[in-house]
């Protein structure tokens, strides 16, 4: 059976239709494409899917694309102001937070929600935030570093 | 000529695309009419298939087709790329990887059948009502236990399950000569743990056939995309190279399970043309963990003897390997060349001897992850080298000090010719040691582990000195030892007419930067800006040939052959340029991106002189306009990385838990293109040898049901399991690449798994704990510290 | 998957005998077994429905009674195959008279699982294991009650 | 994997989903999702139905009235970690919702969705368990309220019965002075507890009084462990006593075992985490 959507996605409006079954993820990455937000398991352990909902860091691989209906979605391709890259983005790429930037949205995602309560957050706090996403490449140090930098330059007005 | 940029840490040109999500992945690429592949997999591990039924799949709305094994029969499976040798010189056995089983599968995750639809849903839901009967059969799993008389066959031609033997090393009797003359022997069982790749891109392939060019073109999430076409060309589907392209876009991650042919490449490239539609196929994690190559498996018993002073006498070792259930590409390399060629290690051990059993099971294949073989190798060394020196009550970093092969440079001593095959091209092993028990303060650590012992904490310090071959690999050398390829790279430099420079390489880039680094290099040899280079990879159509990335092999082979390209674009911008100036080439100087008259003001710059070479008015009698070469690089030898890994750990007491405290980490990975990517590449590699360590492992069950499938079961490091690492290099610059690099990808994977078990080891040796098997979850430790 | 489990059921071993020997019971007491059909002496086609936390499967497959000895012990080989996995087990089940005539019904056995089932379960097989001869025990004596 | 079809229902208050549950005996209720839909991904599970409850505003709050704190059943486990009432009346609470999971799982899954599955190795049952909380649930008739020691029946069980859902947990404010803990030892790949221990205790004049300890992932459900509490109350605080109270724990339960614990280190790990439940909350 398939069920209308109005989904706010990065600050568009888009009034959809899809299947009852259709996880959020695909929704954004199929339907919208907009394929910056990636599947990286099937268990909801990964983090690869990270998207915000009203703020917040879900996993949008374990939710309906219904049940975000009337929601506001950011996702990675909604970060950046324009050209002006978010500062995560930004810290991200200074501190060599990621190499083959699979895992990077979903990362992203998690560290400006960790940040949007926790300005001043410190390794500990960080690694654990992190708790929910996997990468494989960095070891994490380097994205430690990004997330410690980017509340640097964010605590700072510009 | 002054560099500005190799040296420095540029930051990646890459990254602009990964932070934005504008990344693009074989699975973010969408073609018109495509149609999505689901693959109904063998919940066996051991099965004979009676009957497949597809017909209410087929009825229903949506499905486009289905395939079986019946389709495949005349079709050749995916071939294994190196060829080994039994010990009697009689051809290793290479069963048939068919894209589809027909009769037996023979490892759970084994393809059975292909279902076409419009949507991955209803692919999905289509193999749900496939109907196949199994004969289930007994399974194997272990290769020792494959080995006993009456095991389950794997392939019912080969009666043993047996893959290959081999040997390689000093003489037998002569190693057993030096071992029973030894003063003291230190003896030890290993099973080094199966682990899964697991890159965080699952796979993913587009077939598309082209009726107009009568062309196909595969997408492929891989390391080395025109090793891909050959293979799935040559070997499997017969079909012409010339008329097929393969792309591998920007892809999540290999370790080395991205390397190989898999038949899901050859289904949707062949179901394309059948179907005159696009395919898509992208695996689930589920999937992944059933069917990309997994890394290491090795059972091993090895002997290590030393005389009264402590020095190494001789090295035995024998060793099962488990292959899983076929040859994957690289396979059989793995336990062969690139393991028993780097059991000396960094010691002068005068007399090796490894004998070494592969063989099949009922399980996923076994191929390269990260460090491939070496890993395996430095693990047994330096496990070997912590308890001797534990058991003759010498100071593991002495011990290592005593045994080290004296320094040399490979220019002005020669390189170390090893009992196992390879000729070391430079080192320094004791400078990295040094360094290492500096950064790690290691008289000061010895008073605060006897200080916390007696707090009742376990706190434990574990020394690894590792080294390994990189940049594979000469093509000759390769060859006589079985490879099926050479394994040289090549670089196109193009210079366009306004200076402007494309690159095309061979290498393949899936997050180890080569946008960036390899732009350096170009950069600096040419004296022009960074961003008027761009480094493309990947596209076969577009790049002349490529053996990809793997083995930390791309500056060191990859970047040599841009450097070839680059001498032949200085050489034939010299003679316009003295042209233009009206001189010899041999006044000339470049520097800067600029050809100077010797002792002259009078220069021409490297974009004047790339327009010219295109507007070709004022130019050379006899020589072609244009600027752009080609080159084919074949490495002399291989690079040998080396380094020292140092962990403290701190055991629970109560629970057996281990933490990382402090982990030191010396490399040198000789000259250095981007610190930056450098340090990154360690850190990864470091996650993944402490990830082997500590918390990854697969579990078949005594069916060959693979119990850890999932990351719900399979534990993969995460930002909470880990600590800031503290790295430092030396420099000991490879003699034989034109930019003296060695290759830093695989090293952190393989110094740091002994590390860390050494150091829990240490922590716990008071409490009379030896040896334990990887990973050491905390129920492990728990109980060899309480004898259980 | 091992399954082990004892209990004294307020029975005497023949009557305990005769029930487990009819499907009809038999279907009513193993969990999830939703029906057996006589497909021909000992050998029964079974539908089960396992309902047990996350997992909602359905299964179809077979049951047989092997190695009977009557009033002894028989061995249970059950088949069972779904769009999960399939589950393959082999019980052998053990009737001991006790003092005041009643019976200690035990069983051992293992289950083997594979496909998803096998490769996604491992955090809760302990728990299906101990639930479901927990229902077993539970359903028999309440089954047997009625007979 | 992708689910198998399902129809969605977006439920408007609780008695609309009740009566479409009843219509749909086959429909499963969804609250935040994070038990069952990686569930239906795997087509471990596939409802005809799943019912939407997550937004009903209703079942979103923390209060506290009549010497209680209520939670509503769609009350998230972030919005538990960061509730200021809860870390001043209940810090257990906030300390067990921040230990659940991961950050996404917590601003999504709910305390109402993760008791109704009641998976044996869950945070919550073993906090509810010490905390004497109740749950309140209804089938649009009738409302009851289950204490947790009933409610939590055995693996993935709960006395809710078919038609019935969960709107609210109660738990008796804890008296002044009164200490709690919830303590975790996690399974490294999933992080669920291997044991989880949550404890709350209060110490008169150097006594242990009052003492509540509760387990999960030790045993097919979650339990309080009535041997331990024995064995500390009345006691003293001191080291013997709190490591001989731990040491009876889970002692007669059948153990959990898998990759990461067999019986007998899963019985070890419940009495250390017993005995540091118990340093904290009687120091």
């Amino acid at each position: 059976m398939a069920e209308t959507v109005n989904i706010t996605v990065n600050g568009t409006q888009h009034s959809k239709e899809v299947e009852g079954r259709t996880l959020l993820v695909h929704f954004l990455r199929d339907t919208l494409g907009l394929t910056g937000t990636h599947v990286g398991c099937d268990t909801s352990s990964c983090g690869a899917c990270t998207v915000h909902i009203n703020g917040k860091a879900v996993k949008s691989c374990s939710m309906l694309a219904a049940q975000a209906d009337g929601k506001s979605i950011t996702t990675i391709e909604g970060m950046a102001n324009g050209d002006e890259l978010h500062p995560l983005q930004e810290s991200f790429r200074e501190k060599h937070g990621l190499q083959c930037g699979f895992c990077t949205p979903g990362m992203i995602m998690t560290a400006a929600d960790l940040l949007n309560h926790n300005p001043n957050p410190s390794e500990t706090d960080i690694r654990e935030a992190l708790e929910g996403n996997i990468c494989r490449c960095t070891g994490y140090h380097n994205i430690v570093e990004a997330i410690k930098d980017a509340a640097e330059k964010m605590a700072v007005p510009a | 000529m002054s560099n500005k940029y190799i040296g420095q840490s540029v930051k990646r040109v890459e990254d602009k695309r990964f932070i934005t999500g504008e990344g693009r992945y074989t699975d973010d690429i969408v073609l018109p009419r495509m149609v999505h592949a689901y693959i109904l997999r063998s919940p066996y591990a051991h099965a004979r298939i009676k009957s497949i039924d597809t017909s209410e799949a087929l009825a229903m709305k949506g499905v486009v087709a289905i395939y079986t094994g019946k389709d495949f029969e005349n079709i050749n499976g995916v071939p294994c790329g190196w060829q080994v040798n039994f010990k009697d010189g009689t051809t290793m056995r290479e069963p048939k990887h068919p894209l589809l089983v027909l009769d037996k599968v023979k490892h759970a995750g084994d393809g059975v059948a292909m279902v076409v639809a419009e949507t991955k849903e209803i692919a999905a839901d289509a193999a749900e009502a496939i109907n196949v009967k199994y004969e289930v059969l007994k399974a194997v799993t272990n290769p020792k236990e494959a080995l006993a008389p009456g095991a389950p066959l794997v392939h019912d031609e080969y009666p043993d399950n047996i893959a290959f033997d081999w040997q390689i090393g000093n003489d037998k009797a002569e190693v057993d000569a030096a071992m029973d003359s030894a003063h003291h022997i230190t003896k030890l069982d290993f099973t080094n743990n199966r682990v899964v790749p697991n890159a965080m891109e699952p796979r993913s392939y587009i077939g598309d056939y082209d009726t107009a060019y009568d062309r196909y073109t595969l997408y492929t999430s891989t390391q080395n995309p025109h090793l891909i076409r050959l293979l799935m060309c040559a070997f499997v589907l017969g079909i012409p190279e010339h008329k097929v392209r393969v792309v591998g876009p920007d892809v999540g991650g290999g370790f080395g399970s991205k390397i190989y042919h898999y038949t899901e490449e050859a289904l949707v490239t062949w179901a394309a043309k059948q179907l005159r539609r696009p395919i898509k196929w992208t695996s689930d994690r589920s999937e992944a963990f059933l069917t990309d190559a997994h890394g290491r498996d090795h059972v091993s018993t090895a002997e290590m003897g030393f005389d009264k002073d402590g020095h190494i006498v001789g090295l035995r070792i024998k060793t099962y390997a488990n292959l899983g259930a076929y040859l994957s590409t690289f396979a059989s390399a793995v336990p062969t060349y690139l393991h028993g060629t780097l059991l000396q290690g960094v010691y002068t051990t005068p007399k090796i001897h490894l004998d070494m059993t592969c063989v099949f099971t009922h399980t996923t294949a076994v191929d390269a992850y990260r460090g491939a073989g070496r890993p395996e190798a430095t693990y047994l060394l330096e496990r070997l080298m912590d308890v001797s020196a534990h058991e003759m009550g010498i100071d593991p970093a002495e011990l290592r000090f005593k045994n080290f092969i004296p320094p040399f440079d490979g220019v002005n001593q020669a390189g170390y010719q090893t009992q196992v095959a390879l000729q070391y091209d430079s080192g320094n092993y004791h400078a990295v040691l040094e360094r290492g028990l500096e950064m790690l303060g290691y008289a000061d650590f010895k008073e605060k582990q006897a200080e916390a012992r007696k707090n009742g904490k376990l706190l434990g310090v574990g020394f690894s000195t590792y080294i390994e071959a990189c940049g594979i690999a000469p093509s000759a050398v390769v060859g006589s030892l079985g490879a099926r390829a050479g394994l040289f790279e090549s670089a196109q430099v193009r210079v366009q007419p306004t200076g402007k420079v494309n690159v095309y390489t061979g290498s393949h880039s899936h997050g180890q930067g080569h946008e960036t680094s390899f732009a350096q290099v170009v950069a600096d040899k040419l004296g022009i800006p960074l961003a008027d280079v761009e480094i493309i990879h990947g596209d076969s159509d577009a790049v002349a040939f490529g053996m990809g990335t793997y083995g930390s092999r791309s500056l060191a082979v990859g970047g040599s052959a841009i450097v070839k390209s680059i001498e032949k674009v200085l050489e034939k911008g010299a003679k316009i340029a003295a042209h233009k100036l009206e001189c010899s080439t041999d006044d000339l100087d470049f520097a800067d991106g600029k050809w100077t008259v010797k002792g002259t003001d009078k220069s021409i710059g490297f974009g004047d002189v790339a327009l010219t070479a295109y507007v070709p008015h004022v130019y050379p009698a006899n020589l072609e306009p244009g600027l752009d070469f080609s080159s084919f690089y074949d490495p002399a030898n291989f690079t040998y990385p080396f380094g020292c890994h140092i962990a403290v750990v701190e055991v629970d007491a109560e629970t057996g838990k281990v933490t990382i405290k402090r982990f030191v980490a010396v490399d040198d990975v000789g000259n250095v293109i981007n610190p930056m990517i450098v340090e990154g590449q360690i850190h990864g590699g470091l996650a993944q040898g402490i990830g082997q360590a500590l918390l990854e492992g697969v579990i078949y069950d005594e069916n060959g049901q693979l119990t850890t499938g999932t990351f719900m079961d399979y534990a993969m490091p995460r930002a909470d399991d880990l600590p800031m690492f503290e790295t430092d290099r030396k420099t000991t610059p490879c003699p034989h690449n034109p930019l003296g690099v060695k290759g830093a990808g695989e090293a952190g994977a393989i110094g740091s798994t002994p590390a860390v078990v050494n150091a829990v080891m240490n922590a716990t040796w008071h409490l009379g704990v030896r040896d334990l098997e990887m990973p050491l979850t905390p129920q492990r430790v728990w109980r060899a510290m309480n004898h259980k | 998957m091992e399954l082990t489990g004892s209990h004294i059921l307020h029975a005497p071993v023949q009557k305990i005998w005769d029930l487990i020997l009819n499907p009809e019971f038999l279907a009513k007491v193993t969990p999830g077994i939703s029906r057996l059909e006589q497909e021909s002496g000992d050998l029964y086609k079974a539908i089960a429905e396992i309902k047990i936390g996350p997992v909602h499967g359905k299964f179809e497959g077979s049951a047989e009674l092997t190695d009977k000895v009557e009033h002894e012990s028989f061995v249970l080989k059950v088949t069972q195959n779904s769009k999960i996995g399939n589950v393959e087990a082999d019980i052998k089940m053990v009737m001991k008279p006790t003092e005041n005539n009643e019976t200690e019904l035990s069983f051992d056995g293992v289950a083997n699982m594979s496909g998803l089932l096998a490769r996604t379960g491992n955090r809760v097989m302990s728990g299906v294991a101990n639930t479901l001869t927990k229902q077993f025990f539970s359903n028999f004596e309440k089954e047997l009650l009625n007979y | 994997m992708l689910p198998n079809t399902v129809d969605y229902y977006r439920a408007s208050s609780v008695s609309d989903a009740l009566n479409v549950l009843k219509a749909n005996p086959d429909a499963k209720i969804l609250a935040g999702g994070h038990s069952l839909i990686p569930a239906m991904k795997l087509r471990l599970n596939s409802p005809s139905m799943v019912i939407d409850i997550a937004n009903l505003s209703d079942l979103n709050y923390i209060k506290e009235e009549g010497g209680n704190i209520r939670i509503g059943a769609m009350t998230t486990h972030g919005q538990i970690a960061h509730s200021s009432l809860l870390a001043e009346k209940l810090p257990l609470f906030t300390e067990t919702a921040d230990v659940i999971g991961d950050v996404q799982v917590r601003n999504m899954g709910t305390i109402g969705g993760s008791i109704a599955h009641a998976d044996p190795s869950a945070d919550w049952p073993a906090a509810l368990l010490a905390a004497d909380a109740s749950i309140v649930v209804t089938n649009g008739d009738e409302t009851r309220s289950i204490p947790a020691t009933d409610f939590f029946v055995g693996f993935f069980s709960t006395a809710l019965e078919e038609g019935e859902i969960i709107t609210e947990i109660q738990v008796p404010v804890p008296a002044t002075g009164t200490k709690m803990t919830y303590q975790k030892f996690m399974q490294p790949a999933s992080r669920f507890a291997i044991v989880g221990c949550a404890a709350m205790a209060k110490v008169e004049n150097g006594v242990v009084a009052d003492v509540k300890v509760a387990f999960t992932g030790v045993s097919d459900g979650p339990f309080r462990d009535g041997n331990v509490e024995a064995a500390i109350s009345g006691k003293t605080t001191t080291a013997e006593n709190i490591a001989s109270a731990a040491a009876q724990a889970a002692s007669d339960v059948n153990l959990n075992a898998d990759h990461y614990a067999d019986e007998d280190y899963r019985q070890h790990l419940a009495r250390v985490y017993a005995k540091r439940a118990l340093s904290a909350v009687c120091g």
